[in-house]
């Protein structure tokens, strides 16, 4: 995977986009046509693999039904004020719709209020916005997904032993969401010992030393909870380095954690599929557009990716292809 | 017109202690208004000291003040100031980037900016300089600067004005003018403490000197029944020629250092002079005329436009690095900017041009620097409690001292004086000078730049005169003489 | 000021081209709806540059605005939750910040650390503390009252905008007609002839900083209601944007030498590339790379102009 | 009492106050565990000492380290050679901090501004480059420079020792560590004393780059794997392992045991929140206040000694 001169390319080809950006592109108002509407597409940032797999999807999605998509990522990650401000930028531009993973599921609502205002319509994805309308959310219940992958590591430590928890930020949804999940299922599990949870910002080398760390307090660790996959291969990194054992898992499906699991090293990563996200989102956006019905919520079923059934998932994003709509949104 | 009334202004039994010295132990002090007090003493010896407490910066820790007879607290720098007393403080008090009003206002400025500004320009005006108020001090030159110093302490309107070496940034005609503008302040009854090094100054103008050694008053007299030598034997406490008498180099060596019609980015234009070894060669001219710029363009600091300058023989490139290495040394104008790391040990100042000198191979060796750093320290005799002293706690005299032996541990044999005896005491001074006389003596060369005159004169073998940033003429041995000197300086017609 | 004359063009043309090129090439960049969202992203930058100008003129500055904002924010949205007047948690907002001001005056000018590890130490205690509140959460319900200051409008001019105006006129009275200001320059130019001018320029310089906390207050104000909701990390590296806007604006960190005008036009410059790049939906990657550039290319301008 | 002395016994006070709170602490497995987790900022902080002691500063090492780590790996991975790899990785970060160099003495910005644009810079060139991706597995042989023991050391621990030695000899006992300290104290004043300042803040920034460069093989030899952002977090800590570690920003005044020392703070302060489970939210609040107490005591004895001279 040489992804450097590839991106060189890619790179050249940007660079003269900006430059022929004068001839500018038809603007497309969306509605009622089918057709090259143009969808904006937020996400939070560019270093967590997750975010890629959902904007390639979106990419694939939007070529599948021959649109167009433009990515809208902060340049400090997560950063509020940069994601308010982009909506602001993207608005100038009317998009048809825009397909969005909010930074902060409040912090965002009066981003969306604009939107509203500005009558663009909004498929919300991944992670609620807790307020403003939109046309549809599609999501996973990550208090879910943390709670099957929870069991399932669980369940192979037979009911007993001691484990702990990698937090993700302090105060984030998608933290306190998934360690949640994580406790529910501890609570099923009574012989199971929490000895800690700590967090470690979703970040690989925090989780790294966390588990250095912990791992010289608890001489008996039997499974580690992290709550996501970066964190589950900074720990397993530890846990090697110390020459200990433990069954490990996380959360995402990221290709690393796929290929982590087929190597034996991770047990399970709990997914509901970026790329799904990424399609099934733009999708939603063009149908909207060509008046074509949208669920008001859709909730993707959860998976618990482990050593029998990764083989699907196995193939790399750049290759993957869409799922058609009716496949997904029937089996509801 | 002498006066003799009870003193206007009149310190009592002043001490002031700093943590490990004594700076000023019973001094006394009466000035009378229209009297021009003169205050001498070496450096250290607490005139600066009385200023400050004066001018209400330090509290002292017993004395009194008294004004027309009357006990006065002065608690702050605003109380001396409700109280008439003004100071022109040596080291420059200008703020660059605020114009000239607002700096000859600084503190008490006024409501109306345009009455600011045509006061400032009434005052200037007196001075007889011509500066717009609205120009930034940044923008001024030393001299200007000075001017300005003192336009800030008339303004203020004082009863009492202290000028503390006022002239040293001055060139004749300038001091001339400042000298006459005393006299007509003296007439308006403004008392003046005026502390200076030149003792020409205080033979001048003085009406009663007051010399200061250690923190004490050693004696207070009237100039017309004293003489030069028992005011420095007074300052000094023992006896030192002052004339600095040393035997001219009758035949120099081999020229050392040649410039060849160099001209500058800083303005020198064409300048050709030569230096051979043995001898002290002078720089002199008016403030600006261009003396520092031109051995700065010598040294490569700042950088040639045209033209070639030579150490013995060899064609000067690349900056200072290269002048180092070919045996030139610098002892610049701002020892504590430019001179020496402040924050730096004496043993650090000491060896640091001559690094790669004293360790070709790069690898710093302790034993050999300590060695070296104490034979300066010895042959210098730097006045130092430790090597490791940090260079900001030491005299300017010895700070000047260290600059001098970082050049000698560098191997120089060509040595550039840029002022050397700037706010340095008389004692100090003849030290220096006979440094420079055993430097030629070794058969090095000397370039030294010196606004005052008698120095150039009764020190230097040769000197060039400058004028406009060039050369305006140079004088033998035989023809120096500070006429000679100023006649050259000086603008024709 | 002829000074100004001098320094104007370095930054000025920077931004004269950037938006030459925008409105050129990217759609509707010059559109009276675009130009206000520039205004409004970049006023919350403005309320830290402008005192931020003053203390890098004093030779110092201050990292911890970010964080001191955040807190201030988190103050504000914590006692609105708590069903306290908007007025009383402005103040207690501003009151935060100031406190915090003070101390890194106190820290800087009384004890004599340097500015940089001070605010730096500042950053911390301000981070933590907003953390330790709010356990990372964001502070939500604060009621419309803030949001709707916020949203509203004056003669079509969006608040955020009017109150970055304000506080530019407000800051260019104090620097060039008051006498604060002049012992601004004093403080970086010639402290010691302050003092001996006997004016009490400790209290001065402590001001400065005092200020420079009291105006993170304020941006906390107008984040909170950009925000709706409180957060503690999200003004996280504003104080970063601050001194780059000051110091590409010319300002320069020495002798109290600063242009508060230029630092309008550095947060601007800044303002109008994000904003003109995402316009051109260029990809976030390469706006990270401009910005970069922008910051270098800012200060060769001028350092080519100061050898000419 | 030099100001590293103040700091070693700082160290032990918090260790102490870990050691009786947790027996877990005081064990060699912990302390060697410290020690590994501290080499990582200390390699960042080793380079960036002596960027300061020039009187300068490089915000560029997060960015750095993370560039370098991916080029490391995209070379490892697309030329199967740890050599070339590592080579690839140095040769990245010492680009940058020649770069750096150029752009401070010969264009002569600001060290703040320079090293801040060009963060930004290697950010976006980073972030383009992996597109959101990460480059991971690594042959272990290359792994073990980041997890492997000699002589039951962990190696990462073993080159943080070289790097201070060697380090230290050179500030102490070679000409140029010397000039840069005088650079650093006043750079006028060098430049008259014909010290190259130019070449010398070159060499300088240089060197911070190839330590980043080291950093980031370190890291990506650890983690087994390299994202665009995983410098990010790490800038902050290395300028306050400096700081804490007493080196002075005004220049001329510092070493590079201060840095090892400000790195083990840090360290510690993270290993004992975890032993004794305190919640991550403390930490930049711990931090914040050593960093102060670090450099009031610093204040306070230079005012001291001032007002005894």
């Amino acid at each position: 995977m040489n992804i450097f001169i590839q991106n060189v390319r890619s790179t050249t080809a940007v660079v003269l986009m900006i430059f022929t950006a004068s001839c500018a592109k038809p603007v497309d108002e969306g509605a009622g046509q089918t057709g090259g509407e143009s969808i904006a597409v937020f996400t939070k940032n560019q270093t967590n693999p997750f975010f890629e797999t959902v904007r390639l999807g979106a990419k694939n999605a939007a070529k599948q039904m021959n649109a167009t998509v433009i990515q809208y990522i902060p340049t400090v990650q997560d950063s509020i004020t940069e994601q308010l401000s982009e909506i602001e930028d993207a608005i100038i531009k009317r998009p048809g719709a825009v397909v969005f993973i909010p930074v902060n599921s409040r912090a965002m609502i009066p981003g969306i209020e604009k939107l509203n205002a500005a009558n663009i319509p909004v498929v919300n994805i991944t992670d609620r916005v807790l307020g403003g309308s939109v046309i549809s959310f599609m999501g996973c219940d990550e208090t879910n997904m943390a709670l099957n992958t929870g069991r399932f590591l669980l369940q192979r430590l037979n009911g007993r032993g001691n484990v702990i928890i990698l937090e993700g930020v302090g105060g984030s949804e998608n933290s306190s969401n998934r360690v949640t999940g994580y406790r529910k299922a501890l609570a099923e599990f009574p012989n199971v010992k929490l000895l800690a949870s700590q967090p470690a910002n979703f970040q690989r080398v925090q989780a790294l030393q966390v588990t250095e760390n912990l791992l010289q307090s608890y001489p008996q660790i039997d499974g580690i909870l992290a709550a996501n996959d970066s964190m589950a291969l900074g720990a397993i990194e530890a846990l090697d380095a110390a020459r200990r054992n433990a069954f490990v898992v996380g959360l995402n499906g990221t290709k690393e954690a796929i290929d982590a699991i087929k190597a034996g090293k991770l047990l399970a990563s709990g997914d509901c599929d970026g790329f799904r996200h990424g399609c099934l989102g733009t999708m939603a956006a063009v149908r909207h557009l060509r008046n074509l019905p949208v669920p008001k919520e859709f909730i993707f079923s959860v998976m618990v990716i482990d050593n029998t059934n990764y083989a699907g998932l196995d193939v790399p994003y750049e290759e993957r292809m869409c799922p058609s709509w009716e496949s997904v949104v029937k089996d509801k | 017109m002498k006066v003799d009334l009870a003193p206007l202004i009149e310190m009592r039994g002043i001490s002031k202690a700093f943590p490990g010295v004594r700076a000023l132990d019973d001094v006394s002090l009466a000035v009378s208004a229209g009297e021009v007090h003169m205050l001498v003493g070496q450096n250290g010896a607490g005139k600066s000291t009385l200023i400050k407490v004066l001018c209400g910066a330090h509290h002292p820790d017993r004395g009194e003040f008294l004004i027309d007879g009357k006990a006065v607290r002065i608690h702050s720098v605003a109380d001396a100031r409700r109280l008439g007393i003004a100071v022109i403080f040596q080291e420059f008090s200008l703020v660059p980037f605020l114009n000239v009003a607002q700096n000859i206002f600084l503190g008490r400025e006024l409501r109306d900016r345009r009455q600011m500004h045509s006061e400032a320009a009434r005052l200037l005006e007196v001075l007889g300089v011509q500066i717009d108020t609205h120009t930034l001090a940044n923008n001024l030159g030393v001299a200007q600067q000075q001017m300005i110093e003192i336009a800030k302490a008339l303004s203020q309107d004082a009863r009492i004005l202290v000028m503390d070496e006022p002239t040293a940034a001055l060139s004749e005609p300038e001091i001339v003018r400042l000298f006459e503008r005393i006299r007509k302040l003296k007439q308006d009854g403004i008392a003046i403490i005026y502390i200076s090094h030149r003792l020409r100054e205080v033979f001048e103008i003085g009406d009663r000197i007051t010399v200061l050694r250690d923190g004490r008053t050693v004696a207070s007299l009237n100039p017309a029944e004293t003489s030069v030598n028992e005011l420095v034997h007074l300052m000094v406490g023992r006896e030192v020629d002052i004339t600095y008498g040393r035997h001219f180099c009758e035949r120099p060596g081999k020229t050392l250092l040649e410039t060849r019609s160099l001209t500058a980015a800083n303005g020198i234009r064409d300048a050709n002079i030569q230096v051979r070894a043995g001898e002290i060669v002078g720089l002199t001219g008016l403030v600006g005329a261009g003396r520092t710029e031109l051995v700065r363009a010598i040294f490569g600091a700042d950088p040639t436009t045209h033209g070639e300058v030579l150490i013995d023989g060899t064609l000067l490139t690349g900056g200072p690095a290269h002048s180092v290495a070919s045996g030139i040394g610098l002892v610049p104008e701002n020892r504590k900017t430019e001179g020496l790391a402040v924050i730096r040990s004496v043993h650090d100042n000491l060896l640091v041009a001559g690094l790669t000198r004293t360790f070709p191979n790069h690898s710093y060796r302790f034993r050999k620097a300590f060695g070296i750093v104490a034979d300066l320290i010895a042959r210098l005799r730097i006045a130092t409690p430790s090597p490791q002293r940090l260079a900001r706690f030491l005299s300017g005299g010895n700070q000047q001292k260290v600059v001098i032996g970082k050049w000698m541990n560098a191997g120089s044999r060509f040595f550039i004086f840029d002022e050397p005896t700037r706010g340095i005491d008389v004692g100090s001074k003849a030290e220096i000078f006979s440094l420079l006389d055993s430097i030629v003596a070794q058969g090095a060369a000397v370039l030294m730049i010196s606004s005052e005159l008698p120095e150039i004169v009764s020190v230097c073998d040769r000197a060039y005169v400058m004028r406009d940033k060039a050369i305006a003429g140079e004088l033998q041995r035989s023809q120096l003489t500070e006429e000679n000197i100023l006649r050259l300086a000086m603008h024709h017609g | 000021m002829a000074r100004s004359l001098r320094r104007i063009p370095g930054i000025a043309w920077l931004l004269a081209s950037l938006v030459i090129f925008f409105s050129v090439f990217g759609t509707r960049f010059a559109s009276a709806p675009n130009l206000i969202n520039i205004g409004n992203q970049s006023s919350i930058l403005l309320l830290l540059a402008l005192p931020m100008t003053l203390i890098v003129m004093t030779e110092g500055l201050d990292l911890s605005m970010g964080a001191v904002l955040g807190l201030s924010g988190v103050v504000l949205a914590m006692l609105l939750v708590n069903g306290n007047a908007l007025p009383v948690a402005f103040a207690a907002a501003l009151g935060v910040g100031t406190l915090f001001g003070i101390a890194n005056g106190v820290l800087v000018v009384a004890l004599g650390m340097p500015p940089f590890v001070a605010t730096l130490g500042m950053l911390g205690v301000a981070q933590g503390i907003a953390l330790v509140l709010t356990d990372g959460q964001s502070v939500a319900g604060i009621g419309s009252a803030l949001p709707g200051i916020y949203a509203s409008r004056w003669l079509g001019i969006p608040f955020a905008i009017l109150i970055a105006a304000a506080a530019y006129a407000a800051f260019h009275f104090l620097l060039y007609h008051t006498r604060i200001g002049t012992y601004v320059f004093a403080i970086g130019g010639n402290r010691e002839a302050l003092i001996l001018a006997g004016v009490p320029a400790d209290r001065y310089h402590v001001l400065i900083y005092a200020i420079g906390g009291l105006m993170a207050g304020a941006g906390a104000f107008l984040l909170t209601g950009r925000m709706s909701v409180g957060h503690p990390t999200a003004a996280i590296g504003m104080e970063f944007d601050a001194m780059v806007a000051v110091i590409v604006g010319g300002t320069k960190l020495a002798r109290g030498d600063g242009w508060l005008p230029g630092s309008v036009l550095g947060v601007m410059t800044v303002g109008v590339l994000k904003n003109g790049l995402n316009v051109m939906a260029v990809p976030s990657s390469l706006q990270i790379a401009s910005i970069g550039l922008l910051v270098i290319v800012a200060l060769l301008i001028d350092s080519f102009r100061g050898k000419s | 009492m030099s100001s590293l002395t103040y700091r070693l016994l700082g160290v032990l006070l918090l260790g102490a106050v870990l050691a009786l709170s947790t027996d877990a602490f005081l064990t060699v497995g912990n302390l060697l565990n410290v020690l590994r987790q501290a080499s990582l900022i200390f390699l960042l902080a080793s380079g960036l000492t002596l960027v300061i002691l020039s009187a300068g500063l490089d915000l560029s090492i997060g960015a750095n380290l993370g560039l370098s780590a991916c080029m490391a790996a995209a070379a490892i991975k697309s030329t199967g050679s740890i050599s070339i790899g590592i080579a690839a990785g140095l040769a990245c970060g010492m680009t940058i901090g020649i770069a750096n160099g150029l752009l401070i003495t010969t264009l002569r910005l600001p060290p703040f501004i320079a090293t801040y644009g060009m963060l930004w810079m290697v950010y976006g060139i980073n972030y383009w480059a992996m597109a959101g991706n990460t480059i991971y597995g690594f042959p272990e042989s290359f792994r073990e420079i980041g997890s492997g023991y000699l002589l039951g050391i962990p190696i990462p621990v073993l080159l943080m020792a070289a790097c201070l030695i060697v380090g230290s000899v050179f500030t102490r006992y070679t000409t140029w560590g010397h000039e840069i300290y005088a650079i650093g104290a006043n750079p006028e004043v060098a430049r008259l004393s014909g010290i190259p300042v130019r070449s010398r803040l070159i060499m300088v920034y240089t060197l911070s780059g190839v330590m980043s460069g080291l950093a980031g093989i370190v890291y990506l030899a650890r983690l087994n794997s390299a994202e665009a952002g995983i410098g990010e977090p790490l800038l902050l800590p290395a300028i306050a392992a400096v700081l804490i570690g007493g080196t002075s920003l005004f220049g001329g005044v510092g070493s590079l045991s201060g840095a090892l020392v400000g790195a083990v703070i840090l360290t510690l302060v993270l290993n004992g929140m975890n032993l004794l489970t305190i919640s991550g939210n403390w930490q930049p609040l711990i931090t914040g206040v050593i960093l102060l107490l670090a450099a009031g005591i610093d204040t306070a004895a230079r005012n001291w000694n001032e007002s005894r001279a």
